[in-house]
């Protein structure tokens, strides 16, 4: 077969055929809400953010202390063991620097743009990273390995949600840049 | 050649209405452990890894993420099937047919008391066009099937009431059931009306749990376990998604299905072989059009059957001694894990106060609910 | 069972809310388009017919979902029809109750294999029946604008 | 192994468009009649039907494979839909395989559909709740943080620059060119590339596919039907899938251990020993630029961290040692995600036919492989296909 010779379905729409109604169309907005439960490790979880405080769980089969917490241990499938509380503090292990929304609009020209990052937090086992955000830091001086500090709403404010971390800041000044190529952002 | 493939373990939550104590994947787990404990086989050295769900039911875009960690499904090969345990069950029999798989594991779950709206999000599966936007309840879907079934088999609504008081009779027995109750079918009748013909008390409640189960190919198998419990017929189903072009009165999916499964566990007279059936009651009239679709009953002759006791407990052919969906809860994807469930407890005479005497045949069947078409049979053996 | 730590407190649980925030805009389709133009420009349904299997799609489609050969003539197939099966609903999709019970049923086409979901108007419960023939409500043609919605619903036939 | 030997024997695909007026139903069937009718097969042929599509939450239907079923043949046969997230268009012919292998059925066809124009205002903002909703959700991420994440990790690992980066999608929207079904192909240079609107940096809107709907479908079939069917069929010798761990940040993500997992399965499968000699034509997946190096690594078609200088010196280009995409792949033909897996083993298909037209290979390859990958950056799904 050639599928140069064959004639293709699909007939293309532009989006101003719909704006015109050009075609007929029908528009759904679902309701599609939740409230999952949390369970143990995840209501740990929130709980001690809530506190200031974030918590970890260990496996005595692997050794590993585990970001976030679980009840069981993937590896091993077995139960975890105990809880260890983990540091606030952690070392980027990659990020972004974001000028698009979720919804993907783009931030407004006077919008900071968003860091996204990973962070490995200290205290847990080597490698266990979460994803969160990266502050009071110029986008230009953001590194991978650079060491950074939870940033906490006020005690007050904290819900017992991954938000009671504003972000992340650096623990000292930002090493100066390095010239790898394309770094302008 | 792989010749026979058998079910060698199985773990469950049991089932409530809500289970506000442990997330999903803790819930997930104990099920999983629990089955791999069963069959005496760690999750490392399982070959393939299953899990049937749909994203909306989760709440994620993409639910196949979160599948791996709590069945020890870590760097495996796991797949998602969008649909019934049992149409899972399929994929892992054939997995094992192709000699590329030993064994595989079995997951399906119901979180349904985490959705805030769980009619409104059936009605998400409405066409688009020409259906959704009447905003009817999805039931009403299930009340035009009623009334369509009932007027070509001469079954009133009445009949439709008494599956409703045996099945949550049944379930009382049932300690995984979370709806067992002793009632009678004036209760049915006198409960508030959703879709005339149907009632509050025919349409089953939903409840959360999890089942895990563990195949094997029949080498394995018999090197895993004294009593494996075979998988003799498989077959599933999908009959039009239009429903302005379905024909309303019969279970045509559940009839083609069960032909399928039939054949390929060589039954050609299916009332005489089947010692006991899971079928679906998702509503109460199901149970009596799916009895007739599956050929253990003739077609206007189920009511009958129920009526003179020959789907009862005791009787000769008892249909959802668990008590079914209506006495169980419906588990969605999981309701056919839950039939699956109790047709190995039954093959290997562990069904404790609700054990049938002497069986060694059952069928589990399901439909996937409102407003699809589609169903799958399992015909399971301990011979 | 099956983890060590459980919660022991019925004070203790503790869930998450949220959603999954999306909204949609549905094409018809080749053949949903020539049906509601149909709908809405001269108040009348179209099907389409596949010979080789001897089937009339109403809703049309642009293939035969049986021998899948490609449907490419619509046709009028009128507006009238009979009840293949109804319900009376008290419900709305949310699980609200309806402001009074409405009839919904299956309307089969006459001549064809399909027909429309949609409410009987000015037909009482206590008059229903299968088979009872009915024809199609629209809305005044300015008001209609493609869609289910432009159907009201089926009433009595008027000969 | 002594395993039932399974063929691909025909294959159809619609255009991808980033607007199809057709339903997903109308775009399956298109797909699915064009595959029967390349092999000559009626709809009555069929034992059974499979079905990869993607999220519901493009199409905006619960449980769409039940909705999209009449489209994809289904019509009461054995149907059922399987699901791996963006890794679902390569897992589909190897579901298939399972129902032809197993010898439940002799010809199976296999269907792969994705209407993403259905979500408004962008498709983008389905993918916020593929993150974990209590832990990740509330940081309002999109699905282009995780991809550039990834990048950044990546080319700090290896020491590469968006520069090197950029030429995949300057080769494979080039490569395009040649593809009917192509959305978004055209000639562009590195610096179209990287002069394009920062989105997430590393990540440049030319960096990423778009956003498309469209179907593909192929027809697999047992070895003794395939060779009454066509004297070129393609056969299905390796298959492999693998997850990671949904605790994504807790992964190395300069190296997709799970793609080289699921290769492993595949090649042990084939006999294979060296991919990069074996394997003489490659469709990886490549949504984004960088996934296309990373997954060659993954792969193991060339060593970690040279995939970005291999692709310099053109060794993956349409005439170079090892094609990468002759197609055009999702980044230039478009990326309705399950269908685009599957177009890709069509690509493949056809390569191994020596019937890819302006997009054939020179060399008369004989052995391909098709990759995809999806999730949380977690799933690995690899076919190996041969022409004997």
């Amino acid at each position: 077969m050639d599928l140069d010779t064959c004639e293709l379905g699909g007939t293309p729409l532009k989006s101003s055929d719909f704006e015109k109604c050009k075609v007929l169309t029908t528009e759904w907005k679902p309701n599609l809400g939740y409230a999952w439960d949390n369970g143990v490790a995840i209501g740990r979880y929130l709980a001690e953010l809530k506190e200031g405080r974030i918590i970890a769980r260990v496996c005595h089969e692997c050794h590993r202390i585990m970001l976030p917490p679980r009840m069981f241990c993937e590896l091993c499938f077995r139960p975890t063991d105990e809880w260890a509380y983990v540091e606030d503090t952690g070392v980027v292990n990659t990020f972004s620097i974001a000028r698009v929304n979720w919804d993907a609009s783009r931030r407004g020209p006077k919008e900071p743009p968003l860091m996204p990052a990973v962070i490995e937090i200290d205290g847990a086992t080597k490698g266990m990273g979460i994803m969160h955000m990266l502050g009071e830091v110029d986008p230009d001086d953001v590194t991978i390995g650079m060491k950074v500090r939870a940033v906490w709403k006020k005690p007050e404010d904290r819900t017992g949600a991954i938000t009671d971390i504003l972000y992340f800041k650096p623990i000292r000044a930002a090493a100066p840049k390095k010239a790898a190529a394309g770094r302008k952002r | 050649m792989v010749k026979r493939v058998g079910i060698v373990g199985i773990g469950t939550t049991g089932f409530r209405p809500i289970t506000p104590d442990v997330s999903y994947r803790e819930m997930i787990f104990e099920a999983a452990r629990k089955a791999y404990t069963d069959a005496g086989i760690e999750p490392s050295e399982i070959g393939g890894f299953i899990t049937a769900a749909e994203d909306f039911l989760e709440g994620y875009s993409i639910c196949d993420e979160y599948c791996p960690d709590q069945i020890g499904a870590v760097l495996k090969p796991t797949q998602t099937i969008p649909g019934d345990f049992i149409q899972a069950l399929a994929t892992g029999y054939m997995m094992i047919m192709t000699g590329a798989f030993k064994t595989v594991a079995i997951e399906a779950h119901s979180k349904a008391s985490n959705v805030k709206n769980i009619d409104e999000l059936m009605g998400f599966a409405f066409d688009p066009v020409y259906n959704r936007p009447l905003r009817e309840t999805p039931h009403a879907i299930a009340g035009l099937e009623m009334t369509r079934y009932m007027f070509e088999t001469c079954t009133s609504a009445e009949q439709c009431a008494k599956v409703v008081v045996k099945n949550k009779a049944n379930a009382m027995r049932n300690p995984y059931a979370a709806f067992g109750a002793e009632i009678s079918e004036r209760d049915v009748m006198n409960s508030d009306p959703i879709s005339l013909p149907l009632h509050r008390l025919d349409i089953a409640p939903h409840a959360d749990g999890a089942v895990v189960a563990v195949l094997a190919d029949g080498e394995t198998a018999l090197a895993l376990t004294d009593m494996p419990i075979w998988i003799e017929g498989l077959g599933w189903c999908t009959d039009t998604p239009t429903l302005e072009m379905r024909d309303w009165g019969e279970a045509a999916y559940a009839r083609i299905a069960a032909e399928m499964a039939y054949k390929m566990a060589g039954i050609a007279n299916p009332a005489g072989m089947i010692d006991f059936a899971e079928i679906c009651d998702e509503y109460s009239y199901k149970e009596l059009q799916h009895m007739e679709a599956l050929k253990l009953a003739r077609p206007g002759e189920a009511a009958h059957l129920l009526e003179s006791g020959v789907t009862s407990f005791a009787g000769d052919i008892p249909i959802n001694v668990s008590g079914g969906a209506l006495g169980v809860g419906h588990l969605f994807e999981a309701s056919g894990a839950h039939k699956i469930l109790e047709l190995v407890e039954q093959l290997r005479g562990e069904a404790g106060a609700r054990q049938i005497p002497d069986v060694n045949i059952g069928l589990a069947q399901v439909w996937r609910g409102v407003p699809t078409a589609t169903g799958a049979v399992a015909i399971l053996s301990n011979m | 069972m099956a983890t060590t730590d459980k919660m022991s407190k019925n004070t203790s649980p503790t869930h998450w809310e949220g959603e999954i925030p999306v909204n949609y805009i549905y094409t018809y389709g080749l053949a949903g388009e020539a049906f509601f133009r149909a709908v809405k420009d001269k108040g009348t349904f179209l099907g389409a017919r596949c010979d080789a299997c001897d089937i009339t799609f109403v809703p049309p489609k642009i293939y035969c979902d049986r021998c899948f050969e490609e449907l490419k003539k619509f046709i009028d197939v009128g507006t009238v029809g009979y009840v293949d099966t109804f319900t009376v609903s008290f419900k709305n999709m949310d699980g609200s109750d309806k402001t009074r019970p409405r009839i919904l049923a299956m309307i089969k086409i006459e001549g064809t294999d399909g027909g429309i979901i949609h409410y009987l108007e000015g037909i009482g419960i206590e008059e229903v029946a299968l088979g009872l023939p009915v024809q199609a409500i629209f809305k005044p043609k300015n008001q209609r604008k493609g869609g289910i919605e432009d159907i009201l619903g089926f009433g009595p036939l008027k000969r | 192994m002594g395993m039932r030997k399974v063929a691909i024997v025909g294959a159809g695909i619609t255009k991808f468009v980033r607007r199809a007026q057709e339903t997903g139903k109308e775009l399956s069937w298109q797909a699915s009649k064009m595959a029967l009718d390349s092999c000559g097969l009626s709809l009555d042929d069929v034992d059974m039907v499979t079905l990869g599509t993607a999220p519901d939450a493009f199409d905006g239907v619960h449980m769409k494979g039940e909705y999209l079923a009449d489209g994809a043949g289904a019509h009461r046969k054995p149907y059922m839909r399987h699901y791996v997230g963006g890794g679902t268009g390569v897992f589909s012919p190897i579901h298939g395989w399972f129902h032809v292998a197993s010898g439940m059925a002799d010809i199976c066809l296999v269907v792969a559909e994705e209407k993403m124009s259905s979500c408004h205002p962008h498709p983008q903002g389905a993918f916020l709740t593929i993150f974990d909703h209590t832990t990740e959700q509330p940081l309002k991420p999109t699905l282009i943080w995780i991809f550039a994440l990834e990048m950044n990790r990546y080319m700090q690992t290896y020491g590469i620059s968006k520069a090197d980066i950029a030429r995949v999608s300057v080769k494979n929207k080039g490569n395009a060119l040649d593809h009917p079904s192509a959305q978004v192909a055209e000639k562009i240079t590195v610096e179209d590339v990287l002069a394009s609107e920062t989105l997430c940096w590393p990540v440049n809107r030319l960096d990423i596919s778009p956003a498309s709907d469209g179907a593909a479908a192929v027809v697999l079939a047992s070895e003794r039907v395939a060779r009454r069917l066509t004297d070129k069929p393609v056969w299905i010798d390796g298959v492999g899938f693998a997850i990671d761990t949904a605790y994504w940040a807790t992964r190395d993500l300069a190296y997709p251990r799970y793609v080289e997992t699921a290769a492993r399965m595949a090649y042990d499968m084939a006999g294979i020993k060296e991919p990069a000699k074996e394997i003489h034509v490659a469709e990886p997946y490549d949504p984004f630029d960088y996934k296309e190096l990373h997954h060659m690594e993954g792969l193991m078609l060339c060593p970690r961290g040279e995939a970005a200088r291999l692709t310099a010196e053109g060794y993956t280009a349409r005439d170079g040692n090892l094609p990468i995409c002759p197609s055009g792949g999702a980044l230039g033909v478009g990326n309705p995600i399950a269908a685009t897996g599957l177009m890709k083993v069509i690509e493949i298909f056809l390569q191994l036919r020596g019937e890819a037209g302006k997009r054939q290979v020179p060399g008369k390859p004989t052995c391909g492989l098709a990759q995809a990958w999806g999730d949380l950056m977690q799933m690995g799904t690899v076919i190996v296909l041969r022409s004997h």
